[in-house]
């Protein structure tokens, strides 16, 4: 571990001048930078994330919400590199600080790595000892033929973490964060337990290295209601005790609206607003983002707001010209047809939306909406 | 996109859209060369070329040349009239056994996974059964008693010995098609069984029995030629029985004598490695995820 | 509604008895390899003495051609296979069946006149199941290293020549791929001595645990092993393939990567551990098709095997000993199944069996 | 007036099926059955609409399957328009085939990918209505197209599913089941693969082809949300563990359920409004644990798990699924599960208040 403290590692960018210290509270965990990624397929590339930029801060919840098909995905496996082959990162960087030294850092203190660069060993360990993910199907993210302790083992001896005792007691506190039962858990094979029980474990395996970076990926697509709610009471707690960031990623727009501090909607590969959580549900202003907040019915509000978006969504690998969502939108114009609307910022600093018509938007799709139900 | 009137196919052009697939795998294309050109040698050959029935004791284990192209045999005949002449009957009973072959599988397996229940458990116990016994040599102890005397015999009997496999993988095709939505709705919406087999399975399933049976060839060349080599099936002159006496003469001591050894065996393997190709390329071209059984 | 449900108590549990009996896994497995076993011995018998023109008439026949009288034939051939020829055929099936069950599997009449069959296969089993079983595990071996490593290259030219290389050797009759190695190794390049591709044993070597007795035997091994090998390495090594990628695609192999696991630990533990797993139950049944084979490779290599012996049997249509060789062999593959069973058990803990309850 | 469809104590087992080569485990009992679905009872009316909620494996889409023939019932019957299905010959059960058909959940399996468009439609066109020209077929195909809003119907009638989005193959699937003229549709999770911003679209189109061709409708979810938004003028039945526990009018279900396992759904489900989920007050359960439905526990299966369990009977006896009348008299067996808006639960505690005409109101006030 000493070893590995004194060493730099291959990928190392060092853009502070004083790498060993500690960087100042404000940089960012993970700062997103015009990542562009796409597949190849028999068809032709598969645009699967376009110039996408984003900052995910210290301790912060960010959502990346977005139909089947909108990159999100892709974003995820692609900030964790592991993309399939077929995939390849053409444009971008993937800059991950982490604020505190010690604590047997793999990446040598703190300091400012791009995640991109990072190969062999340095990638092993950046994975789940900086940045942990917990993935869709979580139904099988184990090895069905290990036992849930020999699996801690293998991850703690990657990365040369605890053994033995110490490892099942570090475990032992896990299980309890996730409100588990240890006893039952530890020595038990994955089939053993029910999907909402692996999906914690999962969860405390993730925490498991201290990571400062918990990505999820749909982490209650698949299970029921009652389970996915325990989930979200868990990671609710969890992030009131320990200090990581969140990157969620989700379909589902009201596990957005309860657990994230900002919410990062995305359409065709690229971000299309951007914004804290409040004024992303109660002030849109991307007439996409609109659209989505009234598609879902709800139980509490009144029907009435309910109303899909016109057409389906783009096919990635033949992209409609300027805005993506121009063909689907009721305001589109010529310019929007015609040239490609950039994230930039609204209102303030913090809510930023790519579209050439968002100062109406709202007002405009609002009043369109009364007058269709009228 | 392709246009919509060759979207618009009936079977006949999803042959065509096949064989099209298949010219642009190099693979699959020379397979289906070599398959296509050995089978027109092996048929319209001996109706050129006359058979060679007399011996030539002077020209007795001659190595390929100018004058014999081939080689020579145990009795001075020219092994290029031999082989192709002796293609016929391996290739005959190989079609035969793998059309009869993947008739049975189909039949068993459909119907099992068709009707379920208690036909579907007996079906399958027996072919459980049927898939544990040592099949080879029951064949070889029944082939010496029961006289295979000619191709459809011979073609019968490597059938009942070489279905079973075959017939497990058709069931899980058919229970897994029966499951699908389509198939439900078109029950729901009161289509009629043939329909349902007809027009809703069977095209979902034709590229995977053309496989299937392509495989039932190859395993009926394999067994067929080691029912000959162990002297069992009498017949008459074909590539297997070429090997076998040149083996049994000796040949195999004799390095002049080796073309007569080596050149029927050549064209069983070069039959069966362009099946092999054929198939796989198929496999590639109808589904690449497709499984291999063992 | 309750008062039914409390009258129906005492049948519910006999039924449920019942019903665990009938569901339980091993003792049906049990159950169907004795089934297994009877429908052989059955089919056996029928085809040797109930069929027109049964094996039995010809062995009278043949035996009558040697200078006996019917009667003496008859009871000859009678003595030879422990049935009273002239009795029912229901009583000559359930003197058959009781001849089984004692391990009597008459008397070999052409092969070693009047040798019991037992005797003559006892001899001749350990060859066999020596070189087709470390042929096999070798084959096996060398199929999934092949196979994980053509899945781990998918559609590289590596791959692809590897699963066209594999296809294609899997379709080569052994008995060509035999002949081929006796004249390449054996006759063209010399490097092989023919004395070693015939027999099992140089003459004067005593078996047992002598090192000339061990080197010996793998010389002898040497060139049918490899046939052995190269007639099933093609389709470990597909299969291998294509349960690597099946593998490769679950969730729990992302995961490990994600988790920062070193490659070979994910090879091995995550990957090779979990594809092996659907082949160990077709490596029990492909040991029936590798020893049905071994007739033709022990043929040509003059093996000292079961495979030779029914060579020789069918040659002399010695039917006692080609019937005792199609049960022995089919027991043989229904025990390795078994054993594969538990094998599978053992590796894989969703099916393990456990003690107590919960 | 008879119900279009009437369930009387309908169960439905299933056989456990391990893997092929998976033996069973010595020592545990194995039960070698499961009730998938269980003494389930129902009326729906003709052009109405009924949703049903559960969980995974609570056994709505099995009986939904029964109710569409594809499934058979172990036990119990099923009528349709008064007549038994088990029962039905020639005309009549062709006219239970063809009354009630099925969209399914999966738009990628729904369709058969080696027919075009024109040829699903024109399949049961030709079976069902054999003196058409292929002109007139052709024009019929396009007919429903246009009625699923799947128009300009001549772009799509020569497409190829996997030329179509999700959405789109499920509007083929809604125009087969119409070529027949149904009157019951079972729609099983049908959108729950469809894109979200188009989910509501294509809801809208099921529900004004319930009011234009006076459709009665099953709809399956695990959405509740979903459930209020289609059943608006309809009932919503919740089934657990192959139970129907609560069965009453959509909006009363929502705003005042009664079993406490439709309070704890409701109560878990998360909001698109910060504002609101945030303050969502959660019912916690007693415990977390699915029991399997080959150990189902006694009495009540929820009570394990029931926050406002009270012991007694609970434990110890199933609760029947029950009806009201105001005033707390109660309905005998499946007579009032069909009428309209009367509502049913299956809870001891809560059939107690009933009883005593304690909650009466609200199932006024949904009117």
């Amino acid at each position: 571990m000493n070893q590995q403290l004194n060493e730099a590692p291959q990928g190392w960018v060092q853009h502070t001048a004083a790498p060993r210290t500690a960087v100042p509270n404000h940089a960012p965990t993970l700062s997103v930078k015009g990542l562009t990624i796409s597949y190849q397929a028999k068809r032709g590339a598969v645009q699967a994330v376009r110039n996408v930029s984003f900052e995910v801060q210290r301790g912060e919840a960010l959502a990346l919400i977005g139909e089947s098909g909108s990159g999100k995905t892709t974003m995820g496996l692609g900030m964790v590199r592991l993309l399939p082959s077929t995939a390849t990162v053409s444009q971008g960087q993937l800059l991950y600080s982490r604020h505190n030294a010690g604590n047997g850092s793999v990446t040598g203190g703190a300091g400012e790595i791009d995640v991109l660069q990072l190969k062999g060993r340095d990638l092993r360990q950046f994975r789940w000892k900086e940045c942990a993910m917990v993935f869709q199907a979580a139904l099988n993210a184990f090895n069905p033929v290990l036992r849930i302790s020999d699996q801690f083992g293998d991850t703690a001896r990657a990365h040369g973490y605890l053994q033995g005792k110490d490892l099942a007691e570090r475990a032992r506190q896990l299980f309890e964060l996730v409100r588990l039962d240890s006893e039952r858990v530890w020595r038990a094979y994955p089939h053993e337990l029910s999907g909402g029980m692996r999906q914690r474990v999962l969860i405390a395996l993730g925490l498991l290295l201290e990571p400062q970076l918990l990505i999820l990926d749909e982490p209650t697509t698949a299970l029921d209601i009652l389970t996915q709610r325990n989930i979200m009471d868990v990671l609710k707690e969890l992030r009131q005790r320990l200090d990581f960031s969140l990157i969620f990623i989700s379909h589902d727009l009201s596990l957005a609206a309860e657990l994230a501090d900002r919410v990062a909607t995305m359409y065709a590969g690229k971000l299309v607003e951007l914004s804290d959580v409040y004024t992303t549900f109660k002030n849109p202003v991307h007439p996409y983002t609109i659209g989505l907040i009234n598609a879902v019915p709800t139980l509490t509000a009144h029907k009435d707001h309910v109303a899909s978006i016109p057409g389906s969504p783009p096919d990635l690998i033949d992209l409609p010209e300027g805005c993506k969502f121009h063909p689907r939108c009721p305001l589109a114009t010529e310019r929007c047809r015609e040239e490609e609307p950039e994230l930039v910022p609204s209102t303030d600093d913090t809510h930023w939306v790519a579209c050439w018509n968002w100062e109406s938007a709202r007002a405009q799709l609002n009043a369109g909406q009364k007058g269709a139900s009228a | 996109m392709e246009s919509s009137s060759v979207m618009r196919s009936t079977r006949e052009n999803a042959l065509l859209r096949t064989l099209k697939l298949l010219a642009h795998n190099k693979i699959g294309l020379l397979g289906l060369i070599v398959f296509l050109s050995m089978t027109l040698i092996s048929f319209v050959g001996p109706l050129v070329i006359p058979p060679e029935t007399q011996a030539h004791v002077d020209q007795i284990y001659q190595p390929p040349s100018a004058a014999h192209p081939l080689g020579t045999d145990f009795q001075g005949r020219e092994m290029w009239k031999m082989v192709i002449h002796g293609g016929r009957d391996v290739l005959i009973v190989a079609f035969l056994a793998g059309i009869i072959t993947t008739f049975v599988a189909v039949t068993i397996g459909a119907v099992s996974a068709f009707f379920g229940g208690w036909v579907d458990s007996l079906m399958m116990g027996i072919t459980d059964i049927w898939l544990t016994i040592p099949r080879f040599l029951l064949l070889v102890v029944v082939a010496t008693l029961v006289r295979l005397e000619n191709v459809w015999m011979l073609a019968l009997f490597l059938a009942f010995f070489g279905w079973p496999g075959l017939a497990r993988q058709i069931r899980s095709q058919v229970l897994s098609l029966k499951k699908r939505e389509y198939v439900e709705a078109a029950q729901l919406l009161d289509l009629g069984a043939a329909h349902i087999i007809f027009r809703e399975m069977l095209p979902n399933m034709m590229s995977y029995i053309v496989i299937a049976m392509i495989n039932a060839m190859t395993s009926a060349i394999y067994s067929q030629t080691g029912l000959v080599f162990l002297g069992v099936v009498p017949f008459g002159n074909n590539w297997g029985v070429m090997f076998s006496l040149a083996y049994a003469k000796n040949a195999i001591y004799n390095p002049n004598a080796a073309a007569s050894l080596l050149v029927p065996m050549g064209a069983i393997i070069l039959f069966q490695i362009s099946l092999v190709m054929l198939s796989r390329s198929l496999e590639e071209i109808f589904n690449p995820r497709l499984r291999r059984g063992v | 509604m309750s008062s039914g449900a409390t009258a129906l108590r005492p049948k519910k549990t006999a039924r449920e008895l019942l019903e665990k009996i009938a569901t339980n896994f091993w003792l049906r497995t049990i159950v169907k390899k004795v089934f297994i076993v009877w429908v052989v011995v059955t089919l056996t018998f029928f085809i040797i003495r109930a069929l027109p023109g049964n094996p039995v008439e010809i062995m009278v026949m043949s035996l009558m051609d040697s200078g006996l009288s019917s009667e003496e034939a008859y009871t000859r051939a009678a003595s030879l296979l422990r049935i009273d020829l002239n009795a029912p055929l229901s009583q000559q099936y359930s003197d058959y069946m009781s001849n089984l069950l004692k391990g009597d599997l008459g008397d070999s009449y052409v092969l070693a006149i009047n040798k019991p069959v037992t005797t003559l296969i006892a001899q001749r089993l350990p060859w066999t199941l020596f070189s087709v079983g470390t042929s096999l595990l070798i084959s096996f071996v060398i199929g999934m290293f092949l196979g994980t490593l053509a899945a781990y290259r998918r559609n590289s030219l590596l791959d692809h020549a590897l699963t066209n290389f594999g296809a294609a050797i899997e379709s080569i009759p052994n008995t060509l791929t035999a002949i081929v190695l006796v004249l390449l190794l054996g006759v063209t390049w010399k490097v092989v001595p023919l004395n070693f591709m015939r027999g099992s044993l140089s003459p004067g070597i005593k078996p047992g645990f002598t090192l000339p007795f061990v080197v010996d035997l793998f010389k002898h091994y040497a060139v049918p092993g490899t046939v052995y090998v190269f007639s099933t390495l093609g389709g470990w090594m597909l299969a291998m393939r294509s349960s690597t990628i099946s593998t490769l695609g679950d969730d729990y192999v992302t995961v490990a990567r994600a988790r920062g696991l070193p490659d070979l630990r994910i090879i091995t533990a995550y990957v090779g551990r979990n594809a092996s797993l659907p082949l160990i139950t077709s490596l029990a049944i492909s040991l029936g098709f590798v020893v049905g084979g071994s007739i033709l490779i022990e043929f040509i290599f003059v093996y000292q095997g079961i495979g030779l012996l029914l060579s020789q049997a069918i040659g002399k249509r010695d039917y006692p000993v080609m019937q005792g060789i199609l049960l022995v062999t089919t027991i043989t593959v229904i025990v390795s199944t078994a054993l594969a069973d538990l094998l599978y058990g053992w590796l894989d803990p969703r099916i393990r069996i456990t003690g107590g309850g919960e | 007036m008879t119900a279009l469809i009437r369930l009387e104590h309908v169960t439905r087992r299933f056989q456990v099926k391990r893997r092929p080569g998976t033996p069973g485990v010595l020592g545990t009992p194995s039960v070698p059955f499961i009730k998938a679905v269980d003494d389930v009872s129902l009326e729906i009316q003709e052009g109405e609409i009924l949703c049903v909620v559960g969980e995974s494996g609570c056994g709505k889409t099995t009986t939904g399957k029964m109710i569409a023939g594809l499934l058979k019932p172990s036990q119990g019957k099923i009528f349709y328009q008064g007549e038994d299905i088990t029962t039905l010959k020639d005309e009549s059960w062709k006219r239970y085939r063809l009354g009630v058909q099925m969209i399914h959940q999966d738009p990628y399996a729904s369709l058969n990918p080696t027919h075009s468009v024109y040829r699903t439609l024109a399949a049961p066109l030709k079976r069902h209505w054999p003196v058409g020209s292929e002109s007139a077929i052709r024009s019929r195909a396009r007919e429903l197209l246009e009625m699923v809003d799947l128009t300009p119907a001549s772009d799509f009638l020569d497409k190829y599913p996997h030329q179509l989005s999700g959405g789109q193959r499920q509007r083929v699937a809604v125009a087969r089941s119409l070529t027949v003229n149904p009157s019951f549709i079972v729609a099983d999770e049908a959108v729950s693969m469809v894109d979200v911003s188009i989910r509501i679209s294509l809801l809208n189109t099921l529900l004004r082809l319930k009011k234009e061709m006076g459709l009665a409708v099953l709809f399956i979810t695990h959405d509740l949300a979903l459930a209020k938004y289609f059943a608006w003028e309809g009932r919503i039945g919740v089934m657990y563990l192959g139970r129907l526990v609560e069965l009453a009018p959509a909006r009363q279900l929502v705003e005042a359920p009664q079993h406490p396992y439709t309070k704890v759904l409701l109560s878990a489900i998360p909001e698109a409004d910060p504002d609101v989920t945030r303050t969502k007050e959660h019912i916690q359960l007693r415990s977390m644990d699915v029991p399997s439905l080959l150990r189902l526990p006694s009495g009540c299966a929820f009570h394990p798990r029931c926050p406002f369990f009270e012991g007694g009977d609970c434990e110890t006896v199933v609760p029947q699924l029950t009806s009201f009348r105001d005033g707390g008299a109660e309905y005998s067996g499946a007579e009032g599960l069909g009428t309209a808006y009367s509502s049913a639960v299956a809870c001891h505690p809560a059939q107690r208040r009933r009883q005593a005409g304690l909650v009466n109101e609200t199932a006024a006030e949904a009117d």
